[in-house]
């Protein structure tokens, strides 16, 4: 049922072309944040890092022919951590590396080969990579059937892929309603990846090492919401360039469960504390706090966050990605520690939380955050991939009505800046500013 | 045997009459509100240039293009996308990727060795890639559909236009405009934001051997160029005015059907 | 399209008020059954009107009374985090007399008591007023989140948790669960005039002290749910959106985004009030 | 492709296609009858039979506009989703006595959350349906069907026994084996009925009383026994989609000579060409292995692909089809990567196939046409 071995060999050093290349990127982000001694820069530089760690593990058992995992967070990755199975995430390009100088050219070609221009870009792009043979052939993959219909989508046709079919894949099937019922369910689901995992690595897991792995990453969480207290200060001491996103590559990806990981969240929690202390914010003259409602515009990060800054004094005080409402996993018995998993993983993890089951719950969180951070507005960036959200548009502007708090929804292309382009965004969002007398 | 192919577009009405294989007239008339007007004046400006006294003098007539059903005196109708492939082949042999450049869509279209149509895609939705979005880009530059194909020069660098959808593209353009830049660069610009669109529409046939671009568009050399450069391919130059290809292919077409009825 | 349009169908709500009577009920069985068991229940009784409320209450509150928020360093002790457990719930109820107006109750040890400690917390607010319906039951449910409206205490921003912190400043200064109490009631009787009576439980003794409550509290949000269904579907459509580019001038619905600049306008002077504030303390210190 | 039946039950079906409430609905709700709406061919309707209320598959027919829904969606949500919704806030879902929801997709589960807050309906229930198909799922959506029995039986004040579970999955059944029945008439050279007209009565079979509906079905099957087939068309069509319930969009093919002779739509074979086990001993268990095994399944059932691909090739033999019309709403990520995997499934097959992009109310016909002509062309037909 495998692929023989020549074919795979062949896959494989065709797959590692892109990958080395976004690992070189990499590098070269590292050595840029290197000359900055800003420590802020620094904790960045760390992440870079890591992800260049991860690249080279990957390229190593990849050319010693060792196994490695297609893998994903929001699918229990503190699994993947305790049985020692290095991990990359097929959907890397367009989450990590969406400002590589390749990206738009990736998005053409992905609409060449046929796939449809309204299919959210990160999940085209990622089956452009593996139909195109650019992703290194994992040993097995575990899938997500969540938050959203592509990605659900997106595992079939990887699975069909001619190439690609007799990879095996595992994907957890997401419950949609948040009741014990499903945190079970869900469990279970786990402990068929971990059979799974068994069945298709040589690697058998140990539920004293699981148990080690979810204190750490226990105390990473800890450390998180820790840190997302303190974006609450006015004025907030950091803005879009640190937070979510990054947590989230430490503790969900690079860093599941590992000191090194740990180590990093105390820096972040120490550095802001201290920035909170000195009632020192981002920028100098916060005028207006902001809520972003989904992930950050990867692919034009560069052209649009920094101006709502500089031209508007508007900070990112909170957005989808770091507001999480983690809990610690019970590590008393396997039963507890799988129950955790699923919640944390279901419940708790951003975007899979948001995007996945009824809209109460995203309801609720909207009102929480602009309670909490004192929020000036919401911007509802409207991704075109995210249909559930923007089918939500009405709840949201509902809520915020309620709230009297500002609202605005923009409709773009996270990774694409032609969609909408970012001058087009610019001028939506300034006259909404000025209309509502921010800023 | 004499045969006509008629090929009402939105934009303009093109009639192709063939004598033994040969075209002996042709003619492009502009559309008026009323299709089956266009047909009758794009097939009696063809009859007189080609010294018929009537429409009966033909042996077989073949419609295409979106006014198609409305050529009353066509004895059958036949997708534009079939005759585009047809005609653009039997002008050039090594043809096998078409892409027709018409005033409301653009299709590409991929061929057999025959002729025969392999695999298309259309575009229908949104103006990208057709004539309706040079239109308004010339209208938005003053300088008419003719100066847009003179304004491109490959030695021009392209100004960077990244939006496809024409209604954005125009306000990029504006803002080019009013930034200073040279109107041959926003041209070249232009030419290479519709080149992209196009190149990944051709991805989704599979380019094939050689292109021909048919259609009023492919008189802009501009964008032929710029095509070029993206598709990495030769686009070969046809021997008539891509414009009729529809026409010549529904001719091509009339041939064979006028022969199957007098077999029959 | 209808421009920026903006429609009411409005119908009216007839919704029984004594939903939550019977959980009143249940809550003051909860405490006798505690007493019974021996558990150290105290009880406070407060003068009830917003001025009294706050005596004796060692720290400021109200809306700019905590801008800062609580570090690990400045914690005193902490309530509610997950390990140690947390359950918190609103009834509320149009029959005042089910309510003993400004009491206020503690099952299990108080803040003075417990430096350094990560206590179980529960929290059960019962309010009423003659004239509360359903539909206020919204900002009720909200308002329990109380932003930074006490100082020295901090409600962490977890959603469906109630985790807060208090400082060691508000501790020192004599902070505990009667000034929190207190606290609350006046917030509440300050921001939703139709509360006319209110009074607290608090339980910090064991987690399975929680256990009972946390039945009742799944309970509630059912039904808070359902009542939630009901005001949706009476207010219809009122959901407005600018399609007019946030051109304000031609617009003909600007009332409703005038209501909203109207709390801008608000939130900017408060805020620069308090950094005023601010800088004055800090001159002083 | 004319249409050669005269037939009166065929009208009947063909105005219950084309209205929301036809004349046996409405006479069912004089006479006192509850109806509970479905949003999706998820809701095991059996359940709702057995509750003794009318199943009624939710649709979008004769909506003009989506003024009202595009203040809850927006202009990346289908235009589907746009119009069932436009059409329940204007009122005229009002006849529903109760309305049923899975999670179908991004667009359709929202609905339910505009729904609940915007739309008095008396009874709303939404079944977390699975995605994907092994027996755990089976057991999972069990339950739910379980759960949908108990909250539709608290909210009518009844009881559903097992014995009415049974009789409403034989109702069902029937339903199955006449349709399928009159798909099989398809399968000749000369079919009696065209693709546009089967869709009417596909449709019409998701509005109407079913033991009415059997029976106008059953007079329906004997009229086309005695009348004559169609053989002028230029190709027989397979049409395979997503939620297709407008007949006028198959008469637009049928017209260029594509004769429609079967289908994998969800107002299709997909809800009908298996049976629901009868032999199986509990009700609730035979309805979740059907609804998730035993039946061709939605492009969202993440395992199930290579089954699917299975059964179109299998259709395609049987019906002798010449090439398969796959037709997708703008903007629905299931059928775009549906759509992209059949591509290359009918390509190794070497099966004739296109791709269309569609909305719900028919828009283009002009554009339709084309792409259909020419596919036929290029099929040498």
């Amino acid at each position: 049922m495998a692929i023989d071995k020549a074919t795979r060999q062949q896959m494989m050093v065709k797959g590692l072309e892109r990958y080395k290349q976004e690992r070189e990127y990499f590098n070269f982000i590292t050595n840029l944040l290197a000359a900055d001694p800003n420590e802020e820069i620094q904790l960045s530089k760390e992440v870079t890092e890591i992800t260049v760690a991860r690249y080279d593990e990957i390229i190593r058992c990849a050319e010693e022919d060792k196994p490695f995992i297609g893998g994903y967070f929001c699918a229990a990755p503190e699994v993947y951590a305790a049985m020692d199975l290095p991990w990359y995430l097929i959907m890397q390009t367009p989450f990590l590396a969406a400002s590589a100088p390749y990206l738009l050219e990736d998005v053409d070609a992905a609409e060449a080969m046929g796939l449809g221009t309204d299919w959210c870009t990160a999940c085209r792009l990622s089956l452009y990579y593996i139909e195109a043979g650019l992703s290194p052939p994992p040993t097995c993959m575990i899938g997500l059937l969540h938050p959203c219909d592509a990605a659900t989508m997106l595992h079939q046709a990887v699975v069909r892929n001619d190439k690609w079919r007799d990879i095996p894949m595992f994907c957890t099937d997401p419950p949609y309603l948040e009741d014990q019922r499903g945190i079970d369910y869900f469990a279970g689901e786990l402990r068929r990846m971990v059979t799974f995992l068994e069945e298709h690595t040589d690697r058998k897991l140990d539920i004293d090492r699981l148990r080690e792995i979810i204190i750490e990453s226990n105390k990473q969480y800890e450390l998180w919401l820790e840190y997302a207290q303190l974006r609450r200060a006015k004025p907030c001491p950091q803005g879009w360039g640190m937070g979510g996103g990054q947590c989230f590559a430490v503790s969900q990806i690079f860093q599941v469960g590992q000191p090194r990981g740990t180590e990093w969240f105390r820096k972040l929690v120490d550095i802001t504390e201290r920035k909170v202390k000195a009632k020192q914010g981002i920028i100098a003259n916060e005028r207006i706090r902001y809520f972003w409602f989904d992930l950050l515009p990867f692919g034009w990060v560069f052209e649009f966050m920094p101006w709502l800054e500089e031209e508007w004094g508007a900070v990112l005080v909170m957005d989808m990605f770091g507001y999480t409402p983690y809990e610690p996993v019970d590590t008393r018995n396997e039963d507890t520690m799988f129950k955790g998993l699923a919640k944390r993983n279901l419940y708790q993890s951003p975007m899979v939380r948001q995007a996945r089951g009824i809209a109460d719950y995203f309801a609720s969180d909207i009102a929480r955050v602009v309670k909490d951070y004192d929020i000036d507005c919401v911007i509802w960036p409207g991704h075109m991939g995210h249909k559930d959200g923007s089918a939500s548009v009405g709840i949201m502007r509902e809520i915020c009505q309620q709230l009297k708090v500002p609202y605005i929804h923009i409709g773009l292309d996270l990774f694409d800046r032609r969609y909408t382009s970012p001058e087009e965004c610019k001028d939506k969002i300034g006259k909404f500013f000025s209309a509502m007398g921010l800023g | 045997m004499i045969v006509g192919g008629c090929d009402i577009g939105s934009a303009t009405g093109k009639a192709v009459i063939m004598k033994d294989g040969n075209i002996i007239a042709w003619s492009v008339v502009p559309s008026t509100t009323k299709p089956e007007i266009t047909a009758r004046q794009a097939m009696d400006e063809a009859l007189q240039k080609a010294s018929l006294t009537s429409i009966d003098d033909l042996d077989y007539i073949v419609g295409t293009g979106y006014g198609r059903l409305k050529v009353q005196f066509a004895h059958e109708n036949i997708s534009e996308i079939t005759c585009h492939g047809r005609g653009a082949q039997s002008l050039c042999p090594s043809v096998h990727t078409v892409i027709d450049i018409g005033g409301q869509d653009c299709k590409v279209t991929s061929l057999t060795d025959n002729g025969k149509v392999l695999e298309f895609v259309m575009n229908d939705r949104c103006a990208a890639g057709t004539g309706r979005f040079f239109e308004a880009m010339a209208r938005v530059l003053s300088c008419g559909l003719e100066g847009l194909s003179s304004l491109a020069h490959n030695s021009v660098k392209p100004a960077n236009i990244s939006s496809q959808c024409s209604v954005f593209a125009e306000s990029e353009v504006v803002t080019l405009i009013n930034e200073g830049y040279e109107l041959s660069s926003i041209v070249a610009g232009i030419n290479h934001s519709v080149a992209a669109r196009l190149n990944a529409m051709v991805g989704r046939v599979g380019l094939s051997q050689d292109v021909a671009i048919t259609g009023g568009c492919a008189k802009n050399e501009g964008l032929v160029h710029a095509l070029e450069d993206k598709l990495k391919a030769k686009v070969m130059k046809l021997p008539v005015d891509p414009q009729i290809i529809g026409a010549v292919g529904a001719a091509l077409i009339a041939i064979e059907k006028a022969q199957a009825k007098v077999e029959a | 399209m209808l421009s920026g349009w903006f429609l009411h169908f409005r119908t009216l709500l007839s919704c029984p008020v004594s939903i939550f009577d019977s959980y009143i009920a249940k809550i003051t069985e909860y405490v006798n059954k505690m007493k019974a068991d021996g558990q150290l229940v105290r009880e406070y009784r407060c003068k009830p009107e917003i001025r009294e409320l706050l005596e004796g209450v060692p720290v400021r509150t109200g809306p700019a009374a905590n801008q800062g928020i609580i570090l690990r360093g400045d914690t005193f002790m902490e309530l509610g985090n997950p390990e140690a457990g947390a359950c918190a719930f609103l009834v509320w109820t149009d029959n005042p007399s089910l309510v003993s107006d400004g009491r206020i109750t503690l099952i299990g040890p108080d803040i003075p008591e417990s430096p350094g400690a990560s206590l179980p917390f529960g929290q059960v607010l019962i309010v009423a007023g003659p004239s509360l319906t359903s539909q206020d039951h919204r900002s009720l449910e909200n308002a329990q989140y109380i932003g930074g409206h006490i100082e020295g205490y901090m409600i962490r921003s977890v959603p469906q948790q109630m985790w807060s912190r208090v400082s060691k400043e508000a501790a020192a200064k004599g902070f505990r669960f009667e000034s929190l109490g207190r606290a609350l009631m006046s917030i509440y009787k300050t921001q939703i005039p139709s509360v006319s009576t209110m009074e607290t439980l608090f339980i910090t003794s064991s987690k399975g002290h929680l256990e009972p409550l946390e039945d009742m509290a799944i309970q509630v949000r059912q039904v808070f749910m359902k009542t939630l269904t009901e005001e949706w579907k009476a207010k219809g459509f009122d959901v407005y959106e600018c399609s007019l580019g946030w051109d304000c001038q031609s617009c003909p619905d600007q009332v409703v985004c005038d209501d909203i600049k109207e709390i801008i306008d608000i939130k900017k002077v408060a805020f620069q009030e308090n950094r005023d504030e601010n800088e004055i303390s800090h001159k002083d210190s | 492709m004319e249409s050669k039946l005269k037939s009166k039950v065929l009208q009947e079906f063909q105005q219950a296609t084309s209205t929301l409430v036809n004349p046996a609905l409405q006479s069912w709700k004089d006479q006192g009858g509850k109806v509970v709406g479905c949003y999706c061919s998820y809701v095991p309707e059996e359940v709702i039979t057995a509750a003794g209320c009318v199943p009624f598959r939710i649709r979008g027919t004769g909506s003009t506009s989506t003024d009202l829904a595009d203040t809850c969606l927006s202009s990346i949500n289908c235009s589907f989703s746009r119009h069932s919704l436009d059409m329940a806030l204007r009122g005229d879902y009002a006849f529903l006595d109760g309305a049923t929801w899975v999670p179908t997709c991004d667009h359709v589960r929202r609905i339910y959350d505009h729904w609940r807050r915007r739309v008095d309906t008396p009874y709303l229930h939404l079944m977390a349906l699975p995605k994907k198909v092994t027996d755990v799922q089976v057991q999972w959506y069990s339950e739910e069907v379980a759960m949908l029995r108990d909250s539709l039986a608290k909210h009518l004040g009844i009881t559903i026994s097992d014995a009415q579970l049974w009789d409403a999955i034989k109702l069902h059944n029937e339903t199955r084996r006449l349709q399928k029945h009159l798909y099989e008439l398809r399968k000749s050279d000369n079919p009696p009925i065209t693709g546009a007209e089967t869709l009417a009565v596909m449709v019409a079979g998701t509005a109407m009383p079913r033991s009415h509906y059997n029976q106008l079905l059953r007079q329906l099957l004997e009229e086309l026994g005695s009348s004559n087939g169609h053989s002028d068309q230029r190709a027989r069509i397979l049409l395979i989609g997503g939620i297709l319930d407008d007949p006028a969009y198959i008469e637009v093919i049928e017209e260029q000579g594509g004769l429609v002779v079967a289908d994998s739509l969800c107002f299709g074979t997909r809800t009908m060409w298996e049976l629901v086990d009868e032999q199986e001993s509990d009700p609730v268990a035979a309805l979740g292995r059907y609804y998730i095994q035993g039946r061709p399944q939605c492009p969202r059932m993440f395992g199930d692909q290579p089954k699917r691909s299975a059964f179109i090739k299998q259709m395609v033999k049987d019906f002798r089809v010449d090439g398969v019309i796959s037709e997708r709403l703008v903007m629905c990520d299931n059928w775009t990567g549906e759509q992209f995997m059949f591509a290359e499934d009918l390509k190794e097959a070497g099966i004739p196939y296109i791709r269309l992009d569609r909305e719900y109310i028919m828009a283009g016909v002009g554009q339709l046409r084309t792409r259909v002509q020419a596919f036929l062309e290029m099929m040498g037909r």
